[in-house]
């Protein structure tokens, strides 16, 4: 079966998620691939949303981070400070979803601005739960698509902390938790390097060549020294991504 | 204690040019008709807060009513950019708007400092990111038993705090359920208070011991106004119209078109102008 | 992940001697049943950290379990003091009791700030009165904003929470309902937890969408102890004993009496010995 | 109808109360007085016990501040933490209630300790809520039986606070409620000194004389230019009242 970058990019996400992750999610790619997951190989894992929704388990996407259907089908739902105090800055959620307008080579992410923040180019919807997010979560998995305005060799504003300058920055400023561990791609899979905290290339997609990363990223691509091969979409995951895509727009287009 | 009336008399006795005022509502429970009726009396020069500022506050700055926005995430959820927003941060058009922004962890916590009226929320956050630089309310304290240095944001105290809610009784105590976001926070927080409602009755009934319900004594004005939240949505009322949301995106884009549809379905409507739309949309909310 | 066990096997898997331990219950939901198992294994050393150490905590302290007491108000409530506690406290029988001593408000938000891990709480309190001047835990920080001086607290992080609650489902989520007080946040402060339940249930079913629920992921042990509360109460499944706090006042009024009543009551007991005094108490709870 | 010492120190009481009054309110005196006042002139009034219980109405008295009861009969139940940050240090609570084990001429308590708190004779129970009621209510209400080992000229500890050292004493440390604005007593009642904030006694209850209440009270008694004769309690009030307590009696004995 033939897959859209995007489908492979939730496919790849959705596979690294287990019964026993905790999750925050955010809208879209995130969205799609926890409960992707949760429909195939993770009918057990826990998402939160920060509206507030505590094991919710919808049966379309939600458009919103509080559509109605988030609510209606969690255990319970709190009130937004609750959530932001007890239980994300609480450190009870194991694994944080974060994308962004832009990156850089340690993860870390842009949504505020591009341009000066007095005096924007573009003015972006801004950080909203990323910030402590990043920092509270046990780790952090990025989903975003490649292209190198995006991927970029110094960000004009951070937004949310990755490993900020490198190995040891976040330990100086006496966070515990990992950072991103994943950044999930269209077109690759990166992971920190253990030396230096760089995000590497340690899985490439099917089809997909290093001169083709290399030409949508900003910074000079890094590889591991074992490069995998992400395994291609399965039927079933592609059937289930897109059976749970079809219901969503047909929901919203109501 | 509350007081029931009408939402052109609530927004009149309560709402004055200058203010802060926060709309809150956390995607669900967002007060639209109040706010659209904040627009027909042209109230001006206003500080509006809000954690996740959507379309209702692209309208009013779309408007010209807005001098400062405080805020932490303000985009069409789901969907993409606030474009009247983006205009006025961007174009300064139709007037420059102030922004002074925070991210939703400390936004939920200065809403909770306010509701237990202390002057300021600590919490561990904003670590090893540029807001502090751009934002000098970003400030610290140092725990006095081990040192740890935490992240500050002061307490949010609105002059008015708009939201709406599911229920009233006839006593003027506000019931919510559902995602509650910061809102029972907002009116506690505030100075006084417009609530609006999809249903008044005679008493609550059969309910958790747990409801979240604010009592008459902490609300100023209460308005029956069915459907008041759409395109939001109301908990077990209606639903949200995501139809609305994404199509609002072509509406804002263009000042023109903004301005057309501004006329034709705020000022030249009426607080009931969406109930049709949000009882037409009716599911199995 | 809770699971499900015996009361003696949750006792032992979870508390250890020279811990700190936090029975709470604000009225509603004491866990006694658990806190005579606790008795029953002769866990030493304890820290026993409550708002309002009543009869379980005078039991606890006059079986010489307890090495120091956090606590804000020690007595039995509507009939006068714990004996057991003031002859630890004014004549070191049988042994000498250490007290941390604060307000209900800086309790609960120490509490608070525990479920939040935050190394401390703020709050307004202790103006002009005696007892920082006895607790140096008591201290303040000054507001970056207004310069106010408050007062702070430092966060409960129990070894162990122990609480009594209505419901689990067979997920092993827990539900609280009524007088919740502060144990939701005395579990979601502490490293592992013991959480007794009147009652497994296949699912909660309808329910307010705010329930007041811990999660499965939060809790340590579960256990069935139906009547686990008594003789303080379950929300719609018995009522307080209220006769049984009053007649408390003389057995522990003297050391014989009390260690009688112990041996004959919880010693030779078991976790389900209260049951059929609370249901046999059964009204229209 | 003759009425005991406790009845008239109840009674009196409840008479102060309105219906637009916000009471937090303790087990005992005060219990009794709030909801006689429910259950007479003042319908409306709010009660809030710091269980979490908002505008409860219970049918008998409650035995401890959490009965089933209070839940049971209230608009709704918060959590303790919500009612300590968002009620009472909110500044929502028109009025509160006190007693105490020792008070002084400016209506500080004691509900600590009795000698040396290091080493005490007698351990009372402690403060609980007090020591915030006392600075957070907009006005405090104290009742309690007079003695002279209760009314002392100096307190071995203070729990929490009334008009401190005399007049300036709460403003000087940034508080702007009013404290103790009545002092409610079985022989008497006390009311701050404009002047000096020293509870002078305004009116006296009957068949009760001057020589009586400073016999009770461990410090010079002064009196406001006008003392009043309190009204005696009239047959429905002891009736509404008797009422009450034979019922609640009957509840807890069960």
């Amino acid at each position: 079966m033939t897959y859209s970058a995007t489908e492979i990019m939730t496919i790849v996400a959705s596979r690294f998620l287990t019964n026993s992750d905790i999750c925050f999610v955010g809208i879209g790619a995130p969205s799609a691939a926890c409960n992707l997951a949760r429909l195939t190989h993770a009918p057990g894992i826990t998402l939160i949303y920060e509206s507030g929704t505590l094991g919710t388990r919808p049966d379309v996407l939600p458009l919103s981070i509080g559509d109605g259907e988030l609510c209606d089908t969690a255990l319970t739902t709190v009130s937004v400070p609750e959530m932001f105090r007890y239980w994300l800055q609480g450190g009870r959620i194991t694994l944080g979803f974060l994308g962004g307008a832009q990156i850089d080579r340690f993860g870390n992410l842009n949504t505020t601005v591009v341009g000066d923040y007095g005096n924007p180019k573009v003015r972006l919807p801004g950080g909203g739960g990323a910030p402590e997010i990043a920092s509270s979560c046990g780790e952090v998995f990025i989903i975003m698509a490649m292209n190198p305005r995006a991927f970029m060799a110094k960000l004009p504003f951070i937004t949310s902390m990755g490993h900020g300058a490198g190995k040891g920055s976040r330990e100086a400023l006496g966070l515990s938790t990992k950072g991103p561990t994943r950044l999930i791609t269209d077109l690759c899979l990166f992971e920190p390097d253990p030396e230096t905290s760089e995000l590497i290339v340690t899985a490439i997609h099917p089809g997909v060549t290093r001169e083709m990363i290399q030409a949508q990223c900003g910074w000079p691509v890094r590889y591991a020294d074992q490069v995998g091969l992400t395994p291609a979409p399965t039927d079933s995951e592609l059937a289930v991504l897109r059976d749970l895509q079809a219901r969503t727009k047909q929901a919203h287009a109501a | 204690m509350a007081e029931f009336m009408s939402l052109s008399a609530a927004v009149e006795h309560h709402l004055r040019d200058g203010q802060t005022v926060a709309m809150e509502g956390f995607t669900h429970l967002i007060p639209y008709a109040a706010g659209h009726e904040v627009i027909r009396q042209v109230k001006r020069d206003l500080t509006i807060i809000r954690m996740t500022p959507d379309i209702l506050y692209d309208q009013l700055i779309g408007m010209g009513l807005v001098r400062k926005m405080v805020f932490s995430w303000g985009g069409n959820p789901g969907v993409g950019s606030l474009h009247r927003m983006r205009d006025a941060v961007e174009n300064g058009f139709p007037q420059r708007l102030e922004l002074e922004e925070h991210s939703h962890a400390a936004m939920a916590n200065a809403y909770e400092a306010g509701a237990s009226t202390l002057p300021f929320a600590v919490f561990r956050g904003y670590k090893g990111v540029d807001l502090p630089r751009v934002n000098p309310n970003i400030r610290s304290v140092t725990c006095p038993y081990s040192g740890e240095v935490l992240a500050t944001v002061p307490a949010i105290r609105p002059d008015v705090a708009i939201i709406h809610a599911l229920r009233a009784d006839r006593q003027g105590n506000v019931l919510l359920e559902g995602i509650v976001g910061v809102q029972k926070e907002a009116v506690l927080a505030a100075r006084s208070s417009i609530v609006t409602i999809e249903e008044i009755v005679d008493d609550f009934g059969p309910r958790s011991a747990n409801a979240v319900i604010l009592p008459s004594w902490t609300v100023g004005a209460i308005v029956h106004v069915p459907g008041g939240a759409y395109p939001s949505y109301a908990h077990g009322y209606y639903k949200r119209a995501n139809a609305f949301y994404i199509g609002w995106d072509a509406i804002a884009r263009e000042r023109e078109s903004f301005a057309a549809w501004m006329k034709a379905n705020v000022l030249d409507g009426s607080p009931d102008s969406f109930a049709s739309l949000a009882f037409g949309s009716r599911k199995s909310a």
